[in-house]
């Protein structure tokens, strides 16, 4: 297999260069498939025999939900990368990785609890999918706040990394157990966002409002990227060239 | 330095902070407290609650007591000296480790009987408690210990440790207090215990090398 | 179409609100971070240039 | 034998808090030797001394001890290594002798007596070293280079909080120990004694 495009992928310039390059173009077509997604989805999409119109929520939800646990996953996946490699991108992904994560991780709760109160008739219930997200959102929290308490950069990298690591361990084994506590407390009635089998209709809208945020956010995270190495390679002289080039 | 005369010291200086044992028990203590004051103290209420509000009460009382671990020996040059020693680091974390898990954990089981009677919980069920605080807490332990090594360089690191560590304890509680429940439900709950085994197992495997690493980073 | 009429289609059934609320608070979240991001992008590139343009002129001199 | 104990430093590259400290640093100290580093505040003295004790790690460069590469692991060297940090690990519940008994489980209560004798806090052997003053408890981390048969010490600031007794008394020391064979590195802002024949190491560029 080849491997340069790992290897320039850990060139801070190229990296820069490329995002420059290709980051508006992903950013547009997410958007398109974002709104594609949209128009079909809240247009033309039939409504939920059971839920109604509220299930157009799902188009929200399922990306934001997805995003949520992939984000993670990414996180725990250059945690490692940095550990084990010392490559010097990883820490530069996490710190903007991390905070659209939470986002993410915040849309999927904000939708959820919205979507509970026509289907349960609450806004909140405690069950298995939402408690996961919530406990994830916390340990998205937990990685913002030990980036950002660090004077020493090299410590923060090395602490987030950490317990990135840490977390991506430890998500199979919270899933597993809420799951299994969710069974204990409630059995489960219907689960939102989750049908045995869903009409073309549906899942259509779904997958391309799905693939519209992945793409929506391999754009920004590409721009934070960007701010980030501006910040920690200010003294390289290929940011020296980028800032002329870009002028103001 | 030796690996028994640090395992001495360390016993020695457990033995001379025994207001730090103390605390971490008059700690659990005031949260137990909380409950029956803040809820209900009704026998209803507290019953099927006791085995969650006690290991609310331990996950908590641990990582208070986990998360100061390595700070005085931080700041008054003990761990560059542990460092510089050639000791492995990874051990010498474990010798401090057990020997703080014997300090909180061991006056907790005995005054265990005492609590759970204050929070109703059957005698015939005191047994499993003590189980999955033997099983589990060794996992919060390890766990909590990662985040203090990350933190130790930290002024104000207590709330950060809190923020990044709990959310890793609530498989230990979940399981720890769905093994109890099961127990009083007259259920079988050696299967909770093993999950609760095989949690505190992973967290042995991993835990003294990533905070001897997290020691590393934060010297400076 | 799955709506008649577009006051339907805003009605959603009886869910209107909690649909749009989603979109809506959902709307603002990604514009929010797509701005402070570029943002942030253009304020650092900013202070690089005139951080750059200080030392040439120092050099100048 | 004296001629393979050797510590090199080669290509040094040192960066504390995104600052550099020292570049393509690159020395040798041989059994025998004082080496007194010299620089300003801030200069990376004390890191460089952490660098070769283990407790930081360099950038770049290469370490060598006894003919031996130990820039990943310097356990050949900690095998040989008493080290004093600015901080000098004193435990202020510990006693005197409960602080010294860390460090040399084998040392008897008279040998560590004799050591605190010869750095005059012996009267002080059963206190708390908290009731104590910053330069006896700075004295309690020089005692150990009287009980310690390491050859290579790296000493930071060991002359603060003495008073002139003291520091000639720990001159002595570190003259006895070069005529021993045993290698020191040290940094102080002191005027050393020219009969230590100090080589100065200076981290300024």
């Amino acid at each position: 297999m080849n491997w340069t495009w790992f290897h320039k992928f850990g060139s801070p310039k190229w990296f820069f260069q490329w995002a420059d390059k290709w980051g508006k173009l992903i950013f547009y077509i997410g958007i398109a498939l974002f709104l594609v997604g949209l128009v079909l989805g809240l247009g033309f999409a039939p409504e939920d025999y059971q839920q109604g119109n509220s299930v157009r929520i799902i188009y929200i939800h399922v990306p934001a939900a997805m995003l949520a646990q992939s984000c993670y996953l990414a996180l725990g996946v250059a945690g490692i990368v940095f550990m084990v490699w010392q490559m010097k991108m990883a820490p530069i992904f996490m710190k903007a990785m991390a905070p659209i994560g939470a986002v993410m991780a915040f849309l999927a709760l904000m939708s959820g609890a919205i979507w509970g109160k026509p289907t349960w008739g609450t806004w909140w219930v405690w069950d298995a999918r939402l408690t996961s997200v919530l406990i994830l959102f916390l340990m998205y929290l937990g990685i913002v706040a030990i980036q950002n308490s660090f004077d020493d950069t090299k410590l923060a990298d090395k602490a987030a990394a950490i317990i990135a690591i840490i977390g991506l361990i430890n998500l199979p084994i919270i899933k597993y157990s809420v799951e299994w506590w969710n069974s204990l407390h409630q059995p489960a009635t219907f689960v939102i966002g989750e049908k045995p089998s869903m009409p073309s209709e549906m899942w259509v809208p779904l997958l391309f409002s799905v693939l519209g945020f992945y793409c929506i956010v391999t754009a920004l995270v590409c721009w934070r990227m960007q701010t980030e190495l501006l910040i920690r390679e200010r003294r390289a002289s290929w940011v020296k060239k980028e800032v002329t080039k870009h002028g103001v | 330095m030796t690996y028994l005369s640090f395992l001495k010291s360390e016993l020695l200086a457990v033995f001379y902070r025994k207001q730090d044992t103390i605390n971490a028990l008059a700690f659990f203590l005031i949260v137990i407290t909380l409950f029956p004051l803040g809820v209900n103290p009704s026998a209803d209420f507290l019953e099927p609650a006791a085995g969650g509000i006690v290991w609310c009460a331990a996950s908590l009382a641990i990582l208070l007591s986990v998360e100061s671990l390595f700070k005085e020996d931080f700041n008054d040059g003990s761990l560059e000296q542990l460092i510089a020693s050639g000791l492995y680091l990874p051990i010498t974390i474990l010798i401090k480790l057990v020997i703080q898990w014997c300090a909180v954990i061991v006056p907790l089981l005995l005054l265990i009987p005492l609590f759970s009677q204050m929070l109703f919980l059957p005698w015939s069920i005191v047994h499993v408690l003590i189980f999955t605080l033997l099983l589990g807490s060794p996992a919060l332990f390890l766990v909590g210990t990662i985040g203090a090594a990350l933190t130790v360089s930290l002024k104000r690191g207590a709330v950060l440790v809190l923020l990044i560590i709990l959310p890793f304890y609530l498989p230990v509680i979940i399981f720890a207090t769905g093994a109890i429940s099961a127990a009083q439900a007259g259920q079988d709950y050696s299967g909770q215990l093993a999950i609760l085994g095989a949690i505190s197992l992973l967290s042995l495997a991993l835990s003294p090398g990533m905070s001897a690493v997290s020691i590393k980073a934060s010297m400076n | 179409m799955a709506f008649e009429s577009f006051s339907e289609f805003l009605a959603m059934g009886t869910h209107g609100p909690y649909v749009w609320s989603v979109y809506g608070i959902t709307g603002v979240f990604l514009v929010g971070m797509v701005l402070q991001t570029l943002s942030a992008k253009k304020k650092q590139l900013k202070r690089l240039h005139s951080i750059l343009v200080k030392d040439v002129s120092e050099r100048e001199k | 034998m004296q001629s393979t104990l050797t510590l090199s430093v080669s290509n040094l590259l040192i960066e504390r808090a995104e600052r550099l400290l020292c570049k393509d640093l690159s020395f040798e100290i041989h059994a025998g030797e004082i080496v007194h580093i010299v620089g300003e505040n801030g200069a990376g003295k004390s890191s460089l001394l952490k660098v070769i004790a283990g407790v930081l790690s360099p950038l770049e460069g290469e370490l060598f001890f006894a003919g031996e590469r130990i820039t990943a692991h310097r356990d050949v060297l900690q095998a040989q290594l008493c080290y004093l940090g600015h901080l000098a690990g004193v435990k202020s519940s510990f006693t005197v002798i409960e602080n010294l008994a860390l460090h040399f489980p084998a040392a008897t209560e008279v040998q560590i007596l004799a050591a605190l004798r010869s750095v005059n806090i012996e009267k002080y052997a059963t206190t708390p070293a908290y009731q104590l003053s910053a330069g006896q408890q700075k004295r309690i981390g020089l005692a150990r280079l009287w009980l310690t048969n390491k050859k290579v010490w790296l000493l930071d600031e060991p002359f603060t909080a003495l008073d002139t007794k003291g520091v000639t008394v720990l001159e002595e020391k570190l003259q006895q120990h070069a005529e021993l064979g045993g290698m020191t590195l040290l940094t102080t802002h002191q005027k050393l004694n020219s009969t230590l024949h100090a080589r100065e190491l200076s981290l300024d560029s």
